[in-house]
């Protein structure tokens, strides 16, 4: 193949054609800023107001509970900290999981340094989260359940509507970190008892930097970002146009025939999966086996390693993540591969092949053959895979 | 991320494989941390006349156990002692501040070999007396 | 004129060709991750720290220095919140002044409910902050004075200098919002003794949504978006590669030429003081006389409010802003205005007129002429204005 | 922001002066707030033969007050009387939520002058016994 074959788009996706059209008039024409008196300012305000219908229709919400972020970490941390700070005089404890982002697990860790209790809930093998622990966890001070809409490193889907259901009878906030399920699987908040959602455009063919938080009304949340009007008193800052406008052109194409094109990733996905694990051995699926996102693989390759996989993979012109954040500063393997149980030199050598609108049959082959090749003599490499064949 | 000379290594890897009747051979690292790498060495006359390595790790724990093996190829052992991991990253022109831990485990494991085939031979190697193969290189 | 004179430039600025075709291959195709190990991801990762470069450059700093954020709000905000929760076993008392935007003011605000001390100092007639009363204001317990560098309003620049020695004698932070003065003004955070500084790219040709916060290496602050390992742990989020990338091209082509830039500048703004001071009565210039920015002009009519100056001026083509934040749901006069020493009803009638680098003498001209006619035009509708002219 | 209606009544103001010999002038709002409105009424038999006003304020303000003339001219006291703001702000089709308080004060001016013109004449205008025209509409 001499083109990339792109196969995480669970990391980012490209801006889609349309997308970047919508978007272009707003950089250098009709920049004006939508806090304006004037013409051009309406004009912008007007975008951005059509922006946050689209984005509300989508997620079945209200207009008004929609607000602009910078993007999905910005979202969680002013989900959690908002709640956190404002409802202090009511309870210091929040439930989360072990398997978050680490846009919620670090802005919890801070909390617990600044006197709030959290509880990480555990998650069984597939990584769903142990709705007993939740309910046993639940006490006065409780005044935040976050769980996550969709895993992103193993896709799974949590049990998100018997959260909410929860929640809501022990008349507790919920909040979701929905940056992998939106433009993805289809979601209503009000059916889902959802308090607050957040969402990143990049991840569904919108730009990067630029995302949103859904909070219901009602909901009493302290600003993460104080200054101008915006946002309704809300989140202050000049309004990002351009990225709110490409925001909501995307999840309007993304939600447009999203059977069809899950049904299509479903097939590419299980294709990969049948393909790996039919070639090569040693070799395990992460993540829940059908509840997951439906471009979402991930596989342990055992006795190599996750990012020696991917250098070799970028060889061949392959792009795909591991689990093992080796570029982000740390050496530790997933924390969400240990969450379900893995031993730390099984998480090493994981591989997350995350599917998009753009893959086809075609590339998914490629891959598996690639992959083959590349495992074999990564392995041929590993002192590790020499103790097994010699059986010890 | 890396540099030419170390993705030049790791696609194209100097002495993989094992060596059957080694006269010393090092294994360090830990898999929990994420990389291992096993050396073997072939000495005769005080000399390192063949060195093959495996390695589990990332691109430059491969790269750098490469790169050791090439520097040591053909020396004495008082010349390999004096492989460091520091040389072993220059050589390699540089190496990701996260990723030095590769090179001294690459200077690690030279040594580790070094002590087995010291300990065979019943001989002392200058600068291995205090020397543990089992020290963790990520603390450095 | 049938083209829209713009005159709003320190509201915002519309993106600048150049600027915009640096950042347009990032969007659909060099699209990558900057944190993946693979090719695409790296080119993102060069690109991003190419952009960090240019700005440190610009104001004298070190690339490591200089942390992406959304845009000046969130600068501000991190600056402000990340000192007082890194610092509070130091001190509890923050210095500040009576004329900073929304951005520092408000934050400030929600600190206090937090047990946090501010102190706003107080400026004089022309907008300068008394170095005197800052200087009588730090005590034990201080641990930030945050000055902005120009105010966004009357056009005031600061004594930072002053105030960054002061700050440096005593020990303490010193903070400068400079989103008004970065791309307009040459600055030198060391030779300014400023340990952190706010900037956002719309305020200089480049892209709304993005920013950033330079912060001297060895201060102690905390995130305000924790998250993933981007900017060096401090700052989470995928980063905004087509933003970041624009800030970078717009602040290398801002200083390029500057002091050309600026002559013109200043010879236009002085051009439209005269043509105002000189055909219309009853009007006075808001800040300092000389010491101001470049393209600043800010003027107060008496006897009319400034919400239907904007309209009329809009029907005119001519677009502009008022101190009077009638849009952002509050109706009372710019706290600037008031602060030197403005009556509330002449605070009402401000006018600001902000001009850029597309702005010509032509359009400076017919906008004299414009408002004579729409200031004759409120004023003989203005009760106040009959009073006057009745001698009461 | 504004609807095409305030627009336009801004644009093209209706009745804006002053009448000399006026039966009734009313003033209200406060310079601090940004807005005041004054109205003359010229009054024939109970009904309303002539009004100009003058405004300083917003757009909406002149707006406001330009549509409140238009709908008390030629009316009677008492028809002059129905004129609420509610009505003033849905003839401009709607005002901005916190634009509200315009139409409040035209509706408020309007009253001022009434009573003004029933003070000088010594009559009672009903509906207006509790009017206070220096009550504040932003309170509202
Ligand atoms: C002085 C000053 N500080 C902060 C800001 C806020 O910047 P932004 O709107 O990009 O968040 C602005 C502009 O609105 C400003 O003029
Ligand atoms: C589940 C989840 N939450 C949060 C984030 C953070 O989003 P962003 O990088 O846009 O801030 C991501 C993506 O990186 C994610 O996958």
């Amino acid at each position: 193949m001499d083109k990339l074959i792109y196969m995480d788009n669970s990391a980012t996706t490209p801006v889609k054609k349309e997308v970047l059209e919508t978007m272009l008039p707003y950089f250098s024409e009709k920049f004006g800023n939508p806090s304006s008196v004037y013409s051009l300012g309406s004009q912008s305000k007007v975008a951005v107001e059509e922006s946050r219908e689209k984005i509300a229709k989508a997620i079945g919400a209200k207009p008004k509970e929609i607000f602009f972020t910078a993007g999905g970490s910005e979202a969680d941390n002013w989900a959690i900290k908002g709640i956190a700070y404002a409802n202090k005089e009511k309870g210091n404890h929040i439930i989360t999981s072990k398997i978050e982002h680490h846009g919620i697990l670090h802005t919890c860790e801070y909390l617990e340094k600044q006197g709030f209790k959290v509880t990480y809930l555990d998650v069984d093998e597939y990584g769903v989260v142990d709705l007993e622990q939740l309910k046993d966890s639940i006490n006065d001070e409780t005044i935040l359940i976050s769980i996550m809409y969709a895993n992103n490193e193993i896709g799974t889907i949590q049990p998100v509507e018997e959260i909410g259901q929860i929640a809501k009878e022990k008349g507790i906030y919920f909040h979701t970190d929905a940056v992998q399920a939106v433009g993805h699987i289809k979601i209503d908040v009000n059916k889902l008892n959802i308090d607050m959602l957040s969402m990143a455009a990049h991840k569904f063919y919108g730009p990067k930097g630029i995302g949103a938080l859904y909070i219901r009304q009602g909901v009493k949340i302290d600003p993460l970002i104080s200054g101008g009007g915006q946002e309704r008193n809300r989140r202050a800052g000049t309004e990002n146009v351009p990225g709110i406008v490409g925001m909501g052109k995307a999840i309007e194409l993304a939600y447009k025939d999203i059977e069809e094109k899950n049904q299509k990733l479903i097939y590419l996905r299980e294709r990969l999966i049948k393909g790996i694990l039919d070639n090569i051995d040693h070799v395990r699926l992460n993540g829940h086996p059908t509840n997951r996102l439906p471009g979402n693989v991930n596989v342990c390759f055992e006795f190599i390693e996750g990012e020696s996989l991917l250098l070799s993979l970028d060889m061949e012109g392959i792009a795909a993540s591991s689990g093992s954040a080796c570029t982000s500063g740390t050496l530790d393997p997933s924390h969400v591969l240990l969450a379900i149980g893995l031993p730390h030199e099984i998480a090493h050598g994981s591989l997350r092949l995350s599917l998009g609108d753009f893959n086809t049959e075609e590339e998914v082959d490629y891959v598996v053959e690639k992959l083959v090749d590349i495992v074999a003599r990564l392995r041929a490499m590993s002192p590790l895979y020499e103790k097994v064949k010699e059986g010890k | 991320m890396y540099s030419e000379k170390v993705m030049e290594h790791f696609r194209n890897p100097r002495n993989v494989g094992e060596i059957e009747d080694a006269d010393g051979i090092g294994e360090v690292g830990n898999p929990k941390c994420g990389d291992i790498m096993k050396m073997y060495l072939k000495i005769e006359d005080g000399v390192i006349v063949d060195v093959k390595f495996k390695t589990f790790g990332c691109g430059s724990a491969i790269a750098s156990s490469s790169m050791a093996t090439e520097m040591v190829k053909g020396k004495t052992i008082e010349e390999a002692m004096k492989v460091t991991n520091k040389a072993v990253a220059e050589a390699l022109d540089g190496l990701p501040p996260i990723k030095m831990h590769c090179s001294v485990l690459a200077e690690q494991a030279i040594k580790a070999a070094l002590l087995d085939y010291a300990k065979k031979n019943n001989i002392e190697i200058e600068g291995l007396e205090d020397f543990d193969p089992t020290e963790d290189p990520h603390e450095h």
